[in-house]
């Protein structure tokens, strides 16, 4: 009954199915603690820049809708800009949000007035100044963005969500203009451009993992814990491989083809 | 080579409309937006284009050679279109679960063999032993980078990345900054060649036009202007918000 | 959803008799479906752009109207003389063409600028990052690969080694983010495919 | 711009025009004076070509034109190229599809410039477009596995029985060799996981170059025969010998990307040489 060649893979599917979902329940209990992440210890020191020149931050989360494949990514981005809020709320900086998804503006006035209310500084936020709804189309958002960035000089600049190919475009812009940078995506083509210009980097998945550990959400952290076990079964099949072969024995290739 | 009117008032549109949108490299301008939101207005017809055609090849075809079924799949992609209704939204959920189902399915079941056991298996199957020296140390290099960068986006096991494991993720992050380098390049050789495709068009099909070395500085001209602030130019003048 | 889900997936891995024929007519459904969904960037802009027109966005009404005409325009040639007649193909080749292949190649411009003012050997890696990304570049261009036939292998090797690797690596962590996505979608728990959020999502994930 | 900075901070500041301007000249210049600069072969082009020669006659060949208007001036050459491959050898079926809905359109392009005619190879009997098959990977999935239940027209909607070509084409069994072209990554992983996963059809890839490092490890897993891309069109042109645009553009290619080398090593030497200096001022 089972198609030969393709058992291993339905037990791993199953498996797998099992770890995601099993470490979803464990996080409703107890949330998963998190490895540290390079990109988000630099937002303090980033904040404080701000400051210290007293100039804003800019804040932006790139395209895509929350109804796509990309909404992942879009709400690892919010949820970053939540403790990026909060963050410079303290610190009396103001962040600006540039928006290009209508339907993420009501999430995100809410968000960063949360954050703001988290802080104590209420009356400090300004939603209508802050976040910025530029445009729904690709090359008018990343103008309007290019334009922020010449106008207002903001200070530090951190993008994160799914970056298309305005990614050179902002992280040029802004690299000129000075700004310290922050950026993170998942689409793979954008990361080199974020590599080359940007100060700190979240690499592909570190912002889902960046975004679940802000957001505290049992789903996803218990989603990403879930993840995290199929990679150690996986790198250990590797290196069992590894030296299984070094040692003349196909075992484990064996299995993987069954 | 003779050419029919047709596709000389085709290369005339494709030439200003190549030259408006590169001049947004330099500043915004009216010739840049004009463009631009022809862009955006095509591509989506272009999507109904192509829309409309499927919807009837695939599904309006078959249906009238009495594939009632058919008719079920019509009502469901109609109802698609409910999602921009405020009441009604919800409707189009089933459909697009019935559409978001299948993509799911056909992804996971795949993509569990060609991107996780495939790439396993073929690391696996790399040899230390009994290649020349230098294939082997290539090898070992590669398997060390693989690991090390899955290692890098583990979590949730913070265990795993505390004191002198910390290097594990250093050569990851080596590993993968290496292979960012060489996207980069690659990008270059992409985005020139498409320039090159312009350039090319813009030279051999729409300057030997009868016209087309007149009409090029005439149209630079025209952009140059544009881009100048409208507070600075002296025709048209921005109008004075109250 | 979910019953779709695991009908396409019990019948790559079992072989039960009756799936199959089922699976091609669900396979043809997504396609019809998915055609569809063709117009939503239609719709989308028609709900926007009527909006500007209506408050006379200014700087931008007149391009929402030039929009809607394009549309209009584009549509109404295609679906009236055929998506690969004669006169669709003219119309194709003068405007969706010509923009789309320059929209995406004005990006050169801009890497240009970044590889002058941000490519620097900051650090270790930024380092690493140059001069892969400097041979690279080199071998790319055919004529000097052939005068400097030394970049040839080396441009092979940075290829087959260190990026294969660290993109393979890259890929089986992505491949278990798809993964958990549908696992997540076919229970119920990452609802942004159907339009709504989740409660965690609709506050923002705080 | 103050007359404080240094020589170094102008230098590292040049206007964005400037870079701009000069890149320009880069690119015209070699166009009014073209200058045959050779081009290398590599290995996977000569795979590729290798793989299409030792098909034995009558193999079916599914194309796939899935690039859209961006990628043109790289996959069409490439395309062009393996045509003029494909119909010299004659004797093969390359059925083409698109998964992206400028792949019909695009398709017309490259045929015209291949011109069948001159190979005497006849539509439908020797080639021909079955179209455009919106969902991507559902496509790719319900061709391969029942064809003739997913589409029974044409690019044109002309019924496919009356084409010699489709005579014994069922699913993805009756093809010996898949070819994509394409500009997206859901394409031409696509094609990995929903033919060479399941049906073990050899696959030959060829995709803008930004693309090719994230399919590296499908070709090292042997998922991928060969491959190429789309800029390594003139080495296909070459093995064909029929030159057309993809050697064209091999002086454009190399002399912009010298400049841009020096673009990255002037860069670096103005930001060094502004730092040392500010040092040597005490800034």
């Amino acid at each position: 009954m089972l198609v030969s060649g393709r058992i291993f893979a339905l037990g791993m599917l199953i498996a797998l199915w099992i770890f995601i979902v099993g470490a979803m329940e464990m996080a409703k209990k107890k949330l998963p603690t998190f490895r540290k992440l390079s990109g988000l210890d630099a937002l303090p020191e980033m904040v404080g820049r701000a400051a210290e020149m007293n100039r804003p931050i800019h804040y932006t989360t790139g395209l895509g809708e929350l109804t796509g494949t990309v909404a992942p990514q879009l709400v690892a981005g919010l949820a970053v800009l939540g403790y990026v809020s909060e963050l410079a709320a303290k610190y009396g900086v103001k962040v600006i949000y540039s928006v290009y998804q209508a339907q993420v503006m009501p999430i995100a006035t809410e968000l960063m007035k949360e954050a703001y209310m988290r802080a104590g500084k209420a009356d400090a936020f300004n939603a209508e100044e802050q976040i910025r709804y530029l445009s729904g189309e690709q090359f008018a958002y990343a103008t309007a963005v290019q334009g922020i960035a010449e106008r207002e000089r903001p200070a530090a600049n951190i993008m994160i969500g799914p970056f298309y190919a305005e990614s050179m475009m902002f992280s040029e812009t802004f690299f000129r203009i000075g700004a310290i940078q922050l950026a993170g995506t998942a689409r793979g083509y954008q990361i080199p451009f974020f590599a080359v210009v940007c100060d700190y980097l979240l690499i592909g998945e570190e912002i889902y993992a960046a975004g679940a550990y802000l957001s505290k959400d049992p789903v996803q952290c218990g989603s990403i814990q879930g993840q995290d076990i199929g990679k150690v079964i996986g790198w250990i099949l590797m290196f069992v491989g590894v030296l299984a072969t070094a040692a003349g024995s196909p075992i484990i290739i064996n299995l993987l083809k069954t | 080579m003779a050419v029919d009117l047709g596709s000389v008032i085709q290369i005339w549109i494709a030439a200003l409309f190549t030259i408006w949108i590169y001049s947004i490299a330099f500043r915004d301008n009216v010739f840049f937006k004009f463009a631009e939101h022809t862009f955006v207005g095509v591509a989506a017809g272009h999507g109904i284009v192509y829309g409309v055609d499927n919807v009837l090849r695939y599904g309006w075809a078959p249906f009238l050679k009495g594939g009632v079924l058919y008719a079920v799949v019509f009502l469901l992609g109609l109802l698609l279109y409910t999602r921009y209704h405020k009441k009604y939204f919800w409707i189009s959920r089933f459909p697009l679960a019935v559409m978001v189902g299948i993509g799911i399915g056909l992804s996971m079941r795949a993509t569990v063999t060609a991107e996780f056991i495939a790439q396993i298996q073929s690391t696996a199957a790399m040899k230390l032993l009994g290649v020349d020296a230098w294939t082997a140390f290539s090898n070992l290099l590669f398997i060390i980078i693989t690991l090390t960068v899955v290692y890098f986006f583990i979590f949730t096991f913070p265990g795993m990345h505390k004191g002198n494991l910390g290097i594990i993720s250093k050569i990851a992050r080596y590993g993968m900054m290496a292979a960012f380098g060489y996207s980069f390049a690659n990008t270059v050789l992409s985005r020139f060649n498409m320039i090159f495709g312009r350039l090319d068009f813009l030279m051999s099909e729409w300057l030997p036009l009868p016209g087309g070395m007149v009409a090029m500085p005439v149209v630079l001209i025209l952009l140059v202007y544009a881009m100048i602030p409208a507070q600075k130019r002296p025709w048209p003048k921005p109008k004075q918000p109250k | 959803m979910f019953v779709a889900a695991v009908l396409v997936m019990v019948d790559y891995f079992l072989k039960i008799p009756g799936t199959g024929p089922a699976v091609v007519q669900l396979q043809n459904w997504g396609i019809i479906l998915t055609a569809f969904t063709l117009g939503f960037g239609a719709v989308n802009l028609f709900y926007l752009h009527t909006r500007h027109i209506s408050r006379r966005t200014p700087g931008q009404w007149p391009f929402s109207i030039w929009i809607l005409v394009m549309i209009v325009v584009t549509a109404v040639i295609g679906v009236a003389t055929g998506a690969t007649g004669k006169q669709y193909s003219w119309w194709y080749n003068s405007t969706y063409f010509a923009l789309s292949a320059t929209v995406y190649s004005s990006l050169g411009f801009y890497m240009t600028t970044g590889c002058y003012r941000a490519l620097r050997a900051r650090n270790v890696e930024a380092a690493l990052l140059l001069v892969v990304g400097a041979i690279a570049l080199l071998r790319n261009a055919p004529a000097i690969a052939v005068g400097v036939p030394i970049i040839i292998p080396m441009e092979a090797w940075l290829s087959a080694v260190p990026t294969t690797s660290a993109q393979r690596g890259i890929m089986i962590g992505a491949a278990l983010g798809a993964i958990a996505l549908g696992v997540r979608t076919m229970i119920g728990r990452e609802t942004g495919f159907l339009g709504r959020l989740t409660e965690a999502e609709r506050r923002g994930g705080t | 711009m103050s007359k404080g900075k240094g020589f170094w901070a102008r230098l590292e500041d040049v206007p964005r025009e400037v870079l701009y301007a000069i890149l320009l000249i880069v690119f015209i210049i070699p166009m009014l004076n073209p200058m045959g600069f050779p081009v290398p072969i590599s290995d996977a082009a000569k795979k590729w070509y290798a793989t299409i020669d030792a098909l034995p006659a009558g193999s079916a060949i599914m194309i796939d034109f899935g690039y859209s208007g961006g990628g043109e001036p790289e996959l069409g050459p490439m395309a062009a190229a393996v045509y003029h491959h494909i119909f010299r050898k004659g004797g093969l079926k390359p059925i083409t599809m698109s998964t992206s809905i400028d792949g019909t359109l695009l398709w017309d392009k490259v045929i015209a410039e291949v011109n069948p005619e001159k190979y005497g190879r006849k539509y439908g009997v020797d080639y021909i477009h079955i179209g455009y098959i919106a969902g991507t990977e559902t496509a790719m999935a319900a061709v391969g596995k029942d064809l003739r239940a997913t589409t029974n027209t044409d690019y044109h909607g002309a019924s496919l029985d009356q084409f010699p070509i489709m005579q014994g084409i069922k699913d993805a069994s009756s093809f010996k060799l898949l070819i994509c072209y394409t500009t997206g990554g859901d394409q031409s992983e696509g094609w990995v996981r929903q033919w060479n996963t399941p049906y073990k059809t050899p696959y030959l890839c060829s995709v803008i170059a930004m693309m090719v490092p994230t399919m590296l490890p499908y070709q090292k897993a042997g998922q991928i025969v060969s491959l190429l891309a789309g800029a390594q069109a003139g080495e296909m042109e070459l093995l064909v010998g029929m030159p057309a645009r993809g050697i064209k553009s091999a002086d454009v290619i190399t002399l912009t990307h010298l400049l841009v080398f020096a673009f990255v090593v002037l860069g670096n030497i103005a930001h060094y040489g502004r730092k040392a200096s500010e040092r040597a001022r005490g800034g």
